[in-house]
């Protein structure tokens, strides 16, 4: 870290419930090599003991501090201030798009983790299954007593959704992280369940490939992939099922 | 998810398997379009006599209908998915089906018969 | 009852017209806790938070599961509490805890003089202990410095700060307990005869002041519990006691690399999802809402990390925290459940009725934290219920938003 | 609460503002589409000269060769063929095939593209 400090303008939303929206600009003398959130945290303690905005963890594990940084989803924790702006430079502090704000910098992700829940996601993985399928997996050969697990690369930050282009303007559509869900659900365990959870409007089919979120995911979990993936997985599911001997009109026959 | 699910899945595998596969050979037909195009009228079709002895070909009219139909599907298809993002309510949506479906149809009714009309002319 | 119908129904009006209500101030792991712990015995809980879950110490903890061993030679009491907890935990939390196991590893001749203290001390407190065959430990983590001399294998693991402290909220929540975030306590409210009757907040989000009435208050702010007891004239001795962690973008082992010494300045090795996490200092502040980063102590944890694992050298920082402990100071003022914690009942001590203070412990110890708290609250309310919360897994996260 | 998502936002989905390659791609395949729809009916709808006979159509030919009906060919050319080969990979993606080179296939396939516009460019204009 630098000696030298940089004077840097925030200009951050703000927005009482049910308000209307404004901007307050705090100028800071900041370290560039401090994180966004760092000063955020600053703001609110010296500053300004109104603002709101989430946080938890402030090393990229919880996924709370999702905010748009100059337009741009960033989880502020692991975003140096030098990496956006300038001594003497402004920085936009926005909250999440797609989510409804709740004041200031604090969105309301509870639809979103009920959607993760409902998804199955489950946030410890054995260590192969918690690496992307196409990576090499970390180290095979360190499982002496045990297979190692991993607490999986999603933090439902949310960072994905709010950059997604089609969750824009629908909302029912599940997101990139759900589906990146689904997926990371399937492969640990091929199930119909998933199958048919992703191959839904809200689901697979909402996606316009813009691989925004793929972009922005903190946390490398790649949704872009997995979503593309899922498809395929899904469509060669649906056509191996015209060839499968029929067990559905079975199911169908008893009475539900 | 689960709970969200309404009824009837309004956009699936299906529907999307078939947008791309008439998506694959629309830019197909496209190729040949072009290829054919130069070699068969390399000027181009511009009179009403070049565009009559074009259609008197019977692989060129099942072509062209083909074409047409194709394209409709994909482009009515690639529509309603756009409609779609806009989250629609279910009646919306049953109005957006119908008018979308009456449209296509109309639109490769009125151009089969255009092509055997200017074919018949011949 | 012959004519009263339903005995379901009786037993509802009862339980309404009977069931004592709690406020606890503060959502961190023991807020979270305890709110499960006294909504599960019955109670009407209402949890009061200036900001959101664990954004406080809980948030930024190191994430470190304890075996116990860590504290086994210099404090063999609070060894003992974190083995059993982490037993429980594992039972109960598995779904936010990387249950990969730990090393503690000898890198000099000092360390060595250490390990039989150690060994000796862990089984005396009940920590499995194993001493691994040098080579074997590094085949097992083949990042580990080459030059370790011994190594030791206890049940250490890792654990996500929000999402615990989530499953702790969601659990609470499914008995009923309402959270209140971002609602910062103002003061304490007061009846006729001085006693403590709930706290008067604002509502952050609106900027609106808004009151909560409870039989009892529960002052569970960690860190801040000697401030947020000051608005009642109480004095408690917390002293916030910071510790800096740095976090690198790869994750080099797959074990909790501990060094085998006395608790020490960045003695702890973690690994957490992609990353590894190295801490931590200790120095004491007076103020802990803002702890600036020091380079200094970044720039130590990064030589204290690579000596632990060598290749950390080279690997970028990806982030650098500060998280305020709450370490109890002064006299043994309060009543003392446990060295590692405490449970102020402020009736005894300076005769405030309706205020009870809980603050110290670990992240590992927060569930024992709230079940000894939740035993004394029901004992000065007269309320008979045992404490169920080691029994059954926690509610799944997500559902702290259902 | 202005940032949920609801239909009336769909104006963002044309803003490239802080965006990344991909959603230039997202852009240019939805804007191509509408234009190609558009210009599907409504050349139905000028075929339909045809049918009127030789004089209507050739009369219609005429006006058709105005340099400014010429720049809506091309930009219906254009169109086409971006909407085609960013199509090519999309479908491709769609089937797992190349999703973590899509970046460098959308340059390829819009450098294809641009150098095909370039060409029917010349050629209607050298034709002129």
């Amino acid at each position: 870290m630098t000696e030298q400090l940089w004077q840097v303008h925030f200009k951050v939303h703000r927005q009482r419930t049910g308000g209307k929206p404004y901007v307050r600009t705090f100028t800071l003398d900041v370290d560039p090599e401090e994180y966004i959130l760092d000063a955020v945290e600053r703001i609110w303690a010296l500053h300004d003991r109104t603002l709101t905005y989430r946080h938890a963890c402030h090393h990229s594990t919880c996924g709370a501090c999702g905010m748009r940084v100059n337009g741009r989803e960033k989880l502020t924790c692991i975003t140096t201030i030098s990496s956006v702006t300038q001594n003497g430079g402004t920085v936009r502090i926005d909250p999440l798009r797609n989510f409804p704000v709740v004041s200031d910098l604090v969105v309301d992700m509870g639809n979103f983790f009920l959607r993760m829940d409902r998804s199955g996601f489950n946030s410890v993985a054995p260590l192969a299954a918690a690496c992307l399928p196409y990576e090499q997996p970390l180290t095979a050969e360190n499982s002496i007593d045990h297979e190692p697990e991993r607490l999986v690369d999603c933090i439902e930050c949310g960072l994905c959704i709010s950059v997604c282009p089609a969750a824009n303007t629908d909302k029912e559509y599940v997101g990139p992280a759900v589906l990146a869900s689904l997926h990371l659900m399937y492969v640990q365990n091929p199930t119909q369940e998933f199958i048919d959870q992703a191959d839904h409007h809200t689901g697979l089919w909402r996606c316009h490939s813009a691989y925004e979120c793929t972009e922005v995911c903190p946390s490398g979990v790649d949704p872009a992939w997995r979503i593309m993936d899922m498809r395929k997985k899904v469509m060669s599911d649906r056509i191996k099922s015209i060839f499968r001997p029929r067990s559905s009109e079975k199911k169908n026959a008893q009475p539900a | 998810m689960r709970e969200s699910l309404s009824p009837k899945r309004l956009e699936g595998s299906g529907r999307w398997l078939l947008k791309i596969f008439t998506g694959l050979l629309i830019v197909v037909f496209l190729g040949i379009h072009f290829v054919v195009n130069h070699l068969v009228a390399p000027g181009g079709l511009l009179t009403y006599a070049d565009v009559v002895a074009y259609f008197q070909n019977p692989i060129i009219v099942v072509m062209e209908i083909s074409f047409l139909i194709l394209v409709v599907i994909h482009s009515f298809l690639g529509l309603r998915s756009i409609l779609l993002d806009l989250n629609p309510s279910p009646m919306v949506l049953r109005v957006v089906n119908f008018v979308l479906v009456v449209i296509g149809a109309v639109a490769v009714i009125y151009g089969a018969w255009l092509a055997l009309t200017i074919a018949g002319r011949g | 009852m012959e004519e009263g119908g339903d005995p379901h129904a009786e037993l509802d009006r009862i339980m309404k017209t009977t069931q004592p209500s709690a406020i606890v101030i503060g959502a961190g792991f023991t807020g979270c806790a305890l709110a499960y712990d006294l909504a599960q015995r019955g109670f009407a809980v209402t949890v009061v938070e200036r900001g959101e879950l664990a954004s406080g110490t809980s948030g930024r903890t190191h994430g470190l599961l304890h075996s116990g061993a860590r504290y086994c030679v210099t404090d063999a009491e609070a060894a003992i509490e974190c083995i059993q907890e982490n037993m429980i935990l594992r039972r109960i939390a598995k779904q936010c805890i990387e249950y990969n196991g730990g090393y503690f590893v000898a890198l000099d001749d000092a360390d060595l003089g250490y390990a039989p203290a150690f060994f000796q001390g862990a089984q005396n407190c009940g920590i499995p202990v194993e001493e691994i065959d040098v080579q074997r430990a590094l085949a097992a983590e083949p990042a580990l410095n080459p030059k370790i001399l011994a190594a030791y294998q206890v049940p250490d693991a890792a654990f996500d700060p929000l999402r615990l402290a989530m499953a702790f909220a969601a659990s609470a929540r499914q008995h009923g307990a309402k959270f209140n975030t971002f609602h910062d306590v103002v003061g304490f409210l007061r009846d006729g005869i001085g006693n403590i009757c709930g706290v008067s907040a604002v509502n952050r989000h609106a900027g609106q002041p808004v009151d909560f009435r409870a039989d009892i208050t529960i002052n569970a702010t960690g860190a801040w519990a000697g401030k947020v007891a000051e608005m009642a004239g109480i004095s408690v001795p917390v002293r916030p006691t910071p510790g800096v962690m740095v976090a690198y973008e790869k994750r080099v082992t797959q074990r909790v690399i501990n060094r085998l010494c006395e608790p020490d300045d960045g003695d702890i090795l973690l690994p957490q999802r992609r990353m590894a996490v190295i801490g931590t200092t200790s120095f004491e502040v007076e103020e802990a809402d803002y702890i600036p980063v020091y380079p200094d102590q970044v720039k130590q944890m990064h030589q204290r990390a690579a000596l632990l694992v060598p290749e950390l050298e080279n690997i970028k920082m990806r982030g650098a925290y500060m998280s305020a402990r709450p370490l109890i100071g002064g006299l043994m003022s309060g009543r003392s459940l446990s060295r590692t914690f405490k449970c102020y009942d402020h009736q005894t001590d300076e005769e405030v009725n309706g205020l009870v203070t809980v603050t110290g412990g670990k992240a590992t110890t927060c569930r024992v934290m709230a079940e000894k708290t939740a035993d004394l609250v029901c004992q000065k309310l007269g309320w008979q219920r045992a404490c169920e919360t080691a029994q059954h897994p926690l509610a799944d996260y997500h559902l702290y938003y259902s | 609460m202005p940032n949920q998502p609801e239909a009336n936002n769909w104006p963002r989905w044309f803003d490239p503002r802080s965006r990344s390659l991909g959603t230039f791609g997202f852009i240019l395949n939805r804007v191509t589409a509408l234009g190609l729809t558009l210009y599907l009916l409504m050349h139905l709808i000028a075929l339909g000269q045809l049918a009127r006979g030789a004089d209507a159509y050739d009369g219609f030919i005429a006006l058709v060769k105005n340099p400014l009906f010429k720049l809506g060919e091309l930009l219906v050319i254009a169109a086409g063929v971006i909407h085609g080969l960013n199509g090519i990979r999309i479908a491709l993606n769609s089937f797992g095939i190349g999703v973590r080179c899509q970046k460098g296939t959308f340059i390829a396939l819009m450098l294809i593209a641009l150098f095909i516009i370039a060409f029917f460019t010349f050629k209607m204009f050298s034709e002129g």
